[in-house]
């Protein structure tokens, strides 16, 4: 029995030992970088909407300035949609919409999309998607630049009918090998661009009131219901 | 266990007991993330540091811990190193430690740092267990460079590309393309073709060693002495 | 219930441990020499990998993230891991003697499989609850015995053959590996997580 | 005198391995000869051009491992495996992806492992695999629009041309995504009826395909009547997608029909003509029909669920992984041992 | 900040003596002493006990094996013996150590009885009792029980012990192994 | 009807019976000289029980087996013992073995026969007697003892005597022939034989296609309770497992005996041998042979006494030298091949065929095993047979035991129908004796370790018996110094005895000392011995080995001394030894002068 006892408390102590050094290192080095760790992660975060509406055309935080939204059938999402909003000077000058569409090749492609207050595209962005590598990624900002090409339409521009790929009569580029890809987003832009039309007047008011300020960040990724594992390949 | 020389334990950690091609170990790391050469030099830079402080570390205080918590002590040793390289990677170059994700975390339990720690710091002074760490690292590094390189070339027909997510904005145009029109082969990025990469190169490492050994054998027979390690069982014979 | 049973197909099948995620595969290379001694692992991992996610759960819930120490999960985590395997080392070792021996220098190297703290932190990035943390431990592990138990009994097939000298033993193994992760691409697509 | 010394036994019959390969040949030829009526002269070119680099890749690794040629060549193993590929590639893939697919199949899955007899994976199934993972895009676009050879365009010259021209992907209106990729995609936003609107359907069940099918499904009752393969493997396969899309598949506006299932994309010949490789395939009666089996409910699941519209690659790869552990399992009964009596047909009582 | 460091200690070395507790209670309880496996190992060398291997006799050796010395040290079991012990062990084989001896044909000890003294040192130095005799009468080597490890061969003062190997015979014949002269396989290339 | 069962596998070869099926069984006639193996049997081998030049009656008994299963072997005629000396015979190895060269003298001159007509009046075991005394073995196969078989274990009742008639093999046709023409005497044998083991059903089991002899045993059997069966015909029936399923749908067990199961096999040809041994008194000394193939013009049956040289037989038959290529002893599925025709007939030797290249051509060369599965489809023990090659080429034993290739018949059908032309039942027979070595060197290392054990265990305890001596002689020693006087007078009256004693042990203590100084250097002897071409000689020990060389001379010199003192009878042999020593010393002084001359700059080398 002492044998134990001794066993345990050397051990117990040993390990003990240990665990200060190693621990404190570790909290030293935590609280010297915690603030530039935050400032990284924040930016890092906030990179997609930046993306779709630059820096140089707002002064808000736009991570934190989110607005919810009324449902609509007009888009697939279920429930009331959260919208982040570009402000200058206290102004909106544009709402970053999530949408979703569901007829990709595999799956839903889930993406962003940016609009001006007149109802031009901003930007838009995808933040998940299964669609086949080599084939469908190339949505991707990464592999290919074609999800520009929205940029600066408005339903007006191209009219309704067009809105599609070249293959079905639009204007929109298909990439080699896959139509499908490229057509689930462009309607999923369209109907997003229909829902802010059908909605201006009430978003406008939504916009206009200046909210609260949230004091989390509202990062795209938890909006879009989707975590990327770490990139494995 | 002998002490081993100073150029001895460079010629291990480097070619004779490379911890990727010999030792097989750390794996995940080395198969995970070498779809780019950034992404290898990135993983493989942590690793070497890492791998240098443990060493280190593990061998000052060999004589001190008991061999129940030898384990745990050693771990503990290597997580905080970790989590140090990890708060730092965050700090100076997040969005690389974004792309390497849990892989950093996960250095932790890359065999190779924890079989060093075990077979060779824990047994030996501070200076040979740091030259140690030091060329392990190397050795690792090396590999994981080659394996980047080769994934990158043959899976996207790139190389270096985004090399500024490590060095800065300078480096942001060192990536190279010598094939205009080359059709990705995907295969070599996938999971699979990490695999099929590393086993090629142990295959490689293997043919130049048997190459060498050919060699070698050709020019000298080594004077074996054939039972001269005998004892008499019986003891002495009157 | 269909959600719980889509993590065990996800991380069984199509986000399979070894051959998708590259995790565990150290023993995976190490331990694939023999068909028994390949589900002596299996078990052993199984047990521990379920294990660690358990604790590694409850100590993050319950005292990591009350205290605001979030950046302390590596090294808690791995403190969790060492000791439960330290721990099954010395019982392993008194009672099946040549299971120590075969597992040999592997039983530690548990500790250092990425798929035991790979499980802990990825059930902490995937927000999982207690129940499917648990399954997700389960079904790494399960997924991990799968393979390694098929690649051991497919090593021993090729240890047998008329392989070129320069790829017997570890490379002809790792293109081994390669075939398989390449035919689980077959999976991908197949659940959405 | 010198008298010849041998073990028994002195007599043997007279059916030599390159004898049994040369009629997996010949039995495909009805397959590939419905291919051309319906898809044109694709797979025909790309079956004279597998073989030939399948046997050109065949001799390089040989004289590499320093084997002797001619004694491996002529066992007809590599020209099956280029056979099968070419039968299994789309019609209008460039000749150099079906070169990269053989290549990979010889010197990757069967010559690493020793050759002949030593692969544990399927080679032509690699080869596949390895290039639709590759290039998607040339893999999956290049399916021919089935049409009469001697109706439609193009003719044996311009598909060469089109096939060497090295271009991922040929000129639309040549191609049409295959019944299986376009019921599979399409089915998640239409209906049935709609989806059956497409071409590639045809009037029957899949225009030209339901012709393959049949033709393999000949050419492969021709080999188990040869005794060259025995029915375990491709009934079981063949029963299991059927159970499975019958169980399943009862709504057709959700899942395909199981007559799809059964005449189109590569069933029958991934049935009679894969899966039954005896090299990569499991060896006892019992082990054989497991291993159907599963290949057929991974071929299901795989099509209905996963990311491919067709699966019999990635199934009879996953399967072949799993080879030596069912074998390890499932012996037969050896006479004289107690062991339940598994597996051994024939036991009839007269 | 300074607490937050501190929180962040107390709590690590809470967890740190706790799990050091538990682990210094399963040394104690969980202590093993001896190893099993020697006797495994030993069942696998092939008792000539000749001491070729550096050991005196094959137990030893076993247990030397146990703690993980090397495993081609024993020439009389060549590399059927390291070929088993490999398997044992889950390790890869290793060609045989030459500085310990190559591997020879099974071998006998005869003594030359005409010759033979009487001086019964051989008797002393066989470690298997296989040899028969008193003092000043000629010894004979009992052949079913010699292990031919040919340590009697040398002290005896007139060289009368000579090792012969067995000669084969019909009833101990067994089949050969079918040549297969026209592959020639990487496996003779690697062994050559 | 009988009912009958299928069993797995099995395979239909080509025939080939009718070319020796068209004439009568022949007599063969005496030969110049009979060679009578002394091992034709599975068991222990005979021993000689004639002397050379000894004369020799017809079926007089010439070799028995004292001790072990076995039968004795009878002169099949009358006539001289040439030699008792290793020629060669039937085995597939093609080595030599112990024969008796019995020259005839043409007379068949009988020795004493004890025929018994009415066997029922005896015991069963007289009975039995009579049969190994007539030096019966099986006919049909492995060539087992038939007395040993038809006394089964005492807990097993023999409920089914078989009678196989099947021949299954292609070419043999030697029991076809016997159960035509001597339908009545098999007929008479298997009475014999089912007098003795009561069983409850016998059965004659012939396959198809030998309508005619299946017609004759009908016949003969006519008016008994004999069933004759025709079973169909399907290569291996003829094996007794693979006959006892198609007969009564029971499998033998595995590593058990046909006994075990209630079942009994014998040969057709067994049953003439028992009826003749029983009924005429006459041993086993001939029996009827096959020789076929297509390099003999008149292929047929002979009834051969045994010894008689296959040479002899070829001949009679018409032998084609020229076309000759593979002669085979037995049937082309199990037999062997000879390596030369002048070899004996025995006891199991049924079929010779003389065939020629065309006829059985060379194999193919051995390619890769395709996993085609032919061979596990046709193997009537329904092995693995692929599985079991891949085991036995990789040296893989255990692997290929654990598949039951014990079980293996090495009936030949996997290497019949593989298309790779492996020769797979060679595979398996090298495994098999490979195993068989692996296990009797086991069982000599168990052995050995005992010993080895024992022997520490005595030394040990020898050691301390001895300690315990020297302390109480140090005792004893300690209280004779106190009365010294007393007893100084007693130690002088022993005085001599004392003295003679004390210089024996002195010389023996010297001897040791000297040998241990010997034993400690004799491995640096070797080593250096070894080491001849390696650069640092041992200065030190090669001096070591000098003196120890020097006091071995001195000790043998005495000994010398000391036997030519006392006229010992091992003079000469000591004064060899004497000779050896000094030739010992001179060669170490020899590598000492060398290895000094040349010290300085070798050990330079190896810094
Ligand atoms: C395995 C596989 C994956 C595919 N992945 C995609 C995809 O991700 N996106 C896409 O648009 N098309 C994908 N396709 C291709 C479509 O099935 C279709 O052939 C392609 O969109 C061309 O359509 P089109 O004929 O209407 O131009 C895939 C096809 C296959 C066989
Ligand atoms: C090694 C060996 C041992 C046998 N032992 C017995 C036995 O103990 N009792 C018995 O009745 N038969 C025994 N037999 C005979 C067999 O049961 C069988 O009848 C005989 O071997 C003939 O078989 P075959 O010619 O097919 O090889 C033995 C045979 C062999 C080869
Ligand atoms: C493959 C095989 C075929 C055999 N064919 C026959 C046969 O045709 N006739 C026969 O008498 N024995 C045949 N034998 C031998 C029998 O198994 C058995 O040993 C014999 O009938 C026993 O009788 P015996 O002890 O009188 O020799 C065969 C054995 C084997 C292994
Ligand atoms: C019935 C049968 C089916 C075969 N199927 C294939 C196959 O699917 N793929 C392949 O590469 N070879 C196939 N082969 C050929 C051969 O077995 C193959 O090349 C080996 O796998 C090479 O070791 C087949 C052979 C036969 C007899
Ligand atoms: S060399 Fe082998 S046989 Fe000799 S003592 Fe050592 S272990 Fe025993
Ligand atoms: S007789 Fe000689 S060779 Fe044989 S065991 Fe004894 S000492 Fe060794
Ligand atoms: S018959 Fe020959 S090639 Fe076919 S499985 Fe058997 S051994 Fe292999
Ligand atoms: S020789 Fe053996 S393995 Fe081959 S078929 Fe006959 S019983 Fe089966
Ligand atoms: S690095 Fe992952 S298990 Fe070794």
């Amino acid at each position: 029995m002492a044998a134990i006892a001794q066993s345990i408390r050397r051990s117990a102590i040993g390990l003990g030992l240990f665990a200060v050094i190693t621990g404190g290192t570790i909290a030293v080095t935590q609280v010297l970088t915690a603030d530039r760790i935050a400032e990284q992660a924040a930016r890092a975060e906030a990179r997609a909407l930046f993306e779709i509406i630059p820096e140089s055309r707002h002064d808000n935080d736009l991570l934190r300035d989110t607005v919810q939204l009324p449902a609509s059938d007009r888009l697939p999402q279920s429930g009331p949609i959260t919208a982040w909003v570009a402000r200058s000077n206290g102004q909106p000058v544009g709402v970053i919409l999530p949408a979703v569409a569901p007829d990709g090749y595999s799956g839903d492609i889930r993406l962003l999309v940016g609009i001006d207050l007149e109802g031009n595209v901003l930007g838009v962005r995808v933040t998940s998607h299964k669609e086949t590598p080599g084939l469908g990624d190339r949505i991707e900002t990464k592999k290919s630049d074609w999800i520009y090409s929205f940029e600066g339409r408005n339903l007006r521009d191209p009219v309704p009918r067009r809105w599609n790929v070249k293959k079905n009569g639009g204007v929109f580029d298909q990439f080699t090998g896959a139509t499908i890809t490229p057509r689930a987003v462009v309607k999923a832009v369209q109907k997003t661009l229909i829902y802010f039309r059908q909605n201006r007047q009430e978003l406008r008011k939504i916009l206009n009131e200046t909210p609260e300020k949230r004091s989390a960040p509202i990062i795209p990724d938890a909006v879009a219901g989707q975590h990327q594992d770490a990139e494995h390949s | 266990m002998a002490t081993k020389t100073n150029s001895e334990i460079v010629r291990e950690g480097l070619w004779t007991n490379n911890p990727a091609l010999v030792q097989v170990l750390g794996l995940c790391p080395l198969l995970a993330v070498t779809s780019t050469v950034v992404n290898a030099i990135g993983l493989g830079l942590a690793t070497l540091m890492v791998l240098m402080g443990s060493n280190l570390a593990v061998s000052l205080i060999r004589n001190f811990v008991s061999e129940s918590v030898r384990l745990p002590a050693f771990v503990m040793i290597i997580a905080s190193f970790v989590t140090c390289a990890e708060l730092l990677m965050q700090a100076f170059t997040y969005e690389l430690y974004q792309i390497l994700g849990i892989f950093i975390p996960l250095i932790v339990t890359n065999c190779a740092i924890l079989g060093r720690a075990d077979a060779f710091a824990s047994k030996n002074t501070p200076v040979p267990a740091l030259l140690d760490g030091v060329m392990m690292g190397l050795g690792f590094l090396a590999v994981l460079i080659v394996l980047g390189a080769m994934r990158e070339l043959i899976g996207q027909g790139t190389l270096f590309t985004d090399m500024d997510l490590l060095l800065g904005p300078m480096a942001a145009d060192w990536g190279i393309r010598p094939l205009e029109n080359y059709p990705d082969m995907l295969f070599m990025v996938l999971p699979p073709g990490a695999f099929v990469g590393l086993g090629l190169l142990i295959a490689l490492k293997n043919s130049i060693d048997n190459q060498i050994k050919e060699r070698r054998s050709a020019r000298v027979t080594e004077p074996v002495t054939s039972g001269s390690k005998r004892v008499r069982v019986t003891g002495q014979v009157s | 219930m269909t959600e719980y049973l889509l993590i065990l197909v996800s991380t069984i099948l199509v986000n399979n441990f070894v051959l998708v995620q590259f995790l565990g595969l150290c023993p995976f290379m190490g331990v694939s020499g023999k068909l028994e001694t390949a589900m002596g692992m299996s078990l052993a991992t199984t047990f521990v990998l379920t294990l660690a996610s358990v604790c590694s759960y409850l100590a993050y819930t319950y005292l990591l993230e009350p205290l605001n120490l979030a950046f302390l999960k590596t090294i808690t985590f791995i403190l969790v891991i060492a000791v439960v395997v330290q721990f099954t080392e010395m019982v392993v070792r008194k009672t099946s003697p040549l299971l120590y021996r075969v597992l040999g220098i592997f039983l530690p190297l548990i500790t250092t499989n990425c798929a035991v703290l790979g499980v802990a932190l990825l059930n902490l990035n995937k927000n999982n609850n207690f129940v499917e943390s648990v399954l997700y431990g389960f079904g790494a592990a399960a997924g991990f015995s799968l393979v390694l138990v098929l690649f051991a009994a497919m090593r021993e097939r090729i240890a047998v053959a008329d392989v070129p000298v320069a790829f017997r033993g570890a490379a002809i193994g790792m293109v081994t590996a390669g075939l398989m992760s390449l035919a689980f691409l077959g999976f991908t697509g197949l659940v959405g997580v | 005198m010198a008298l010849a010394q041998q073990s028994s036994p002195h007599a043997r019959k007279a059916r030599s391995t390159s004898r049994l390969m040369l009629w997996v040949i010949l039995a495909t030829v009805p397959g590939l000869l419905a291919q051309t009526i319906f898809f044109g002269w694709g797979n025909l070119i790309n079956v004279v051009w597998c073989i030939v680099i399948a046997l050109a890749a065949e001799a390089a690794m040989l004289s590499i491992r320093k084997k002797p040629l001619a004694f491996f060549l002529k066992d007809n193993t590599a020209a099956v495996t280029g056979l099968l590929l070419g039968l299994s590639l789309p019609q209008f893939v460039p000749l150099w992806v079906s070169a990269i697919a053989v290549i990979s199949a010889i010197v990757m899955a069967k010559q690493l492992y020793g050759g002949l007899g030593s692969n544990p994976f399927n080679p032509a199934m690699v080869g596949y695999a390895l290039v639709l993972i590759s290039f998607p895009v040339a893999m999956t676009t290049n399916w021919a629009q089935p049409g009469l050879l001697w109706e439609s365009a193009p003719g044996f010259g311009e598909t060469l041309n089109l096939l060497a021209s090295g271009q991922q992907t040929v000129v639309d209106g040549y191609t049409m995504a295959t019944p299986l990729d376009e019921y599979k995609h399409k089915i998640a936003t239409h209906t049935a009826a709609e989806v059956l609107e497409h071409p590639t359907f045809g009037e029957g069940v899949a225009r030209g395909w339901e012709w393959v099918n049949a033709a393999f499904l000949l050419g492969g009752l021709v080999l188990i009547g040869l005794k060259i393969i025995t029915w375990h493997i491709p009934v079981s396969m063949l029963a299991a997608i059927a159970v499975m899309s019958l169980a399943f598949g009862s709504n057709p506006d959700q899942y395909a029909p199981v007559t799809l299932h059964m005449l189109a994309g590569g069933t029958m010949l991934g049935a009679f003509f894969i899966a039954t490789d005896p090299v990569s395939a499991a060896t006892s009666h019992q082990g054989k029909l497991i291993y159907g089996a599963a290949i057929g409910v991974l071929v299901y699941v795989i099509r209905s669920w996963g990311n491919y519209p067709d699966a019999v690659a990635f199934s009879v790869l996953l399967m072949n992984f799993a080879v030596p552990f069912i074998d390890h399992y499932t012996p037969p009964r050896t006479y004289g041992h107690h062991k339940a009596r598994r597996g051994v047909p024939g036991k009839t009582q007269g | 900040m300074w607490t937050s460091i501190l929180i962040a200690v107390v709590v690590l070395l809470a967890l740190a003596v706790v799990f050091g507790g538990l682990l210094g209670f399963a040394a104690e309880r969980f202590r093993v002493e001896g190893n099993p496996l020697v006797e495994q190992i030993d069942s696998l060398l092939p008792q000539t006990q000749c001491g070729q291997c550096g050991y005196p006799g094959c137990r030893p050796y076993a247990e030397s094996i146990a703690e993980g010395g090397p495993i081609n040290k024993c020439p009389p079991g060549g590399e059927g013996t390291i070929k088993s012990l490999a398997d044992l062990l889950d390790v890869e084989p290793e060609p045989l150590d030459a500085e310990h001896g190559v591997e020879q044909e099974k071998r006998v000890a005869v003594i030359r009885e005409d010759e033979c003294i009487g001086c019964t040192k051989c008797i002393q130095a066989c470690p298997v009792d296989a040899i028969l005799g008193s003092a000043k009468h000629m010894h004979t080597v009992i052949e079913s029980e010699c292990t031919g490890c040919d340590l009697c061969v040398d002290p005896c003062p007139v060289d009368c012990i000579d090792m012969v190997t067995i000669e084969p015979d019909i009833r101990a014949w067994t089949w050969n192994p079918p040549q297969t002269n026209l592959i020639a396989t990487d496996r003779q290339g690697a062994s050559a | 009807m009988t009912q009958l069962w299928d069993f797995a596998g099995g395979i239909h070869p080509a025939e080939n019976k009718h070319q020796s099926t068209s004439r009568p069984i022949r007599q063969a006639g005496t030969p110049e000289r009979l060679v009578l193996p002394l091992q034709q049997h599975i068991g222990e081998p005979a021993e000689a029980i004639v002397a050379e030049g000894e004369r020799v009656l017809k079926g007089q008994r010439i070799a028995e087996v004292p001790n072990g299963m076995g039968v004795p072997v009878h002169a099949p005629t009358s006539g001289t013992v040439e030699s008792i000396a290793r020629l060669p015979v039937p085995h597939p190895s093609g080595m030599d073995d112990w024969c008796i060269t019995l020259i005839p003298d043409g007379e068949d001159q009988w020795c004493q026969r004890h025929p018994v007509l009415d066997y029922r009046k005896l015991e069963r075991d007289e009975v039995l007697e009579a049969i190994r005394n007539a030096g019966i073995s099986g006919l049909g196969g492995a060539g087992f003892p038939t007395n040993i078989k038809l006394r089964p274990p005492k807990d097993r009742k023999v409920s089914t005597l078989i009678l196989n008639g099947a021949e299954c093999e292609p070419y043999i046709t030697a029991d076809d022939m016997t159960m035509r023409e001597r339908s009545d005497e098999i007929i008479a044998g298997l009475k014999i034989m089912a007098w003795i083991l009561r069983p409850e059903r016998c059965v004659i089991a012939i396959e198809d296609n030998k309508p005619e002899a299946a017609a004759a045993m009908k016949k003969a059997a006519e008016g008994t309770q004999i069933e004759v069966v025709v079973v169909p015909t399907k290569y291996p029936s003829g094996g007794e497992k693979q006959l006892i399923q198609i007969l009564t749908g029971m499998e033998v067990p595995s590593g058990g005996i046909p006994a075990d199961i209630g079942v009994m096999c014998q040969n057709v040809g067994t049953a003439i041998a028992v009826a003749r041994a029983i009924l005429e008194g006459e041993p086993l000394i001939r029996r009827v042979v096959t020789i076929t193939g297509e390099a003999v013009t008149e292929p047929g049956n002979f009834e051969a006494l045994l010894g008689t040289p296959i040479d002899y037989l070829l001949s009679r038959a018409g032998l084609q030298e020229a076309k000759l290529h593979r002669l085979v002893l037995g049937g082309p599925m199990m037999g062997y091949t000879l390596n030369t025709p002048d070899i004996p007939v025995v006891k199991t030797s049924n079929c010779v065929i003389a065939a020629t290249a065309q006829e059985l051509p060379d194999p193919e060369p051995e390619q890769a095993c395709i996993r085609c599965g032919q061979c596990s489809e046709a193997c009537p023990m329904e092995l693995l047979p692929q599985q079991l090659f891949w085991y036995a080429k990789a040296g893989e034993f255990e692997k290929a035991e654990h598949l039951n290739l014990f079980d293996c018949i090495e009936c030949g059908i996997c290497s019949y129908v593989c298309p790779s032309s492996i020769p797979l039942v060679q595979y398996y027979r090298f495994a098999k004796g490979e195993i068989r070595v692996q296990q009797a060197e086991q069982l000599k290392a168990d052995r050995a370790r005992e010993r080895f054990e024992a022997r520490q265990a005595r030394l040990e305890r020898e050691q301390q018996e001895k300690e315990l001596r020297r302390k109480e002689r140090a005792k004893a020693a300690a209280e004779a110094q106190e009365k010294k006087k007393a007893e100084a007078e007693q130690a002088t009256a022993k005085g001599e005895a004392v003295d003679e004693k004390a210089a024996k042990a002195a010389l023996v203590q010297e001897a040791l000392a000297r040998k241990k100084a010997g034993a400690a250097t004799a491995s640096e002897t070797q080593t250096t011995d070894a080491e001849n071409s390696s650069p640092a000689p041992d200065i030190p020990a090669l001096e070591k080995q000098l003196t120890q060389a020097k006091s071995k001379l001195e000790t043998m010199q005495s000994m010398l001394e000391d036997a030519k003192a006392q006229q010992a009878d091992n003079v000469d042999k000591l004064e060899r030894a004497v000779a050896k020593n000094h030739e010992r010393v001179k060669r170490a002084e020899e590598a000492l002068a060398e290895a000094g001359a040349d010290t300085i700059p070798a050990t330079q080398s190896t810094e």
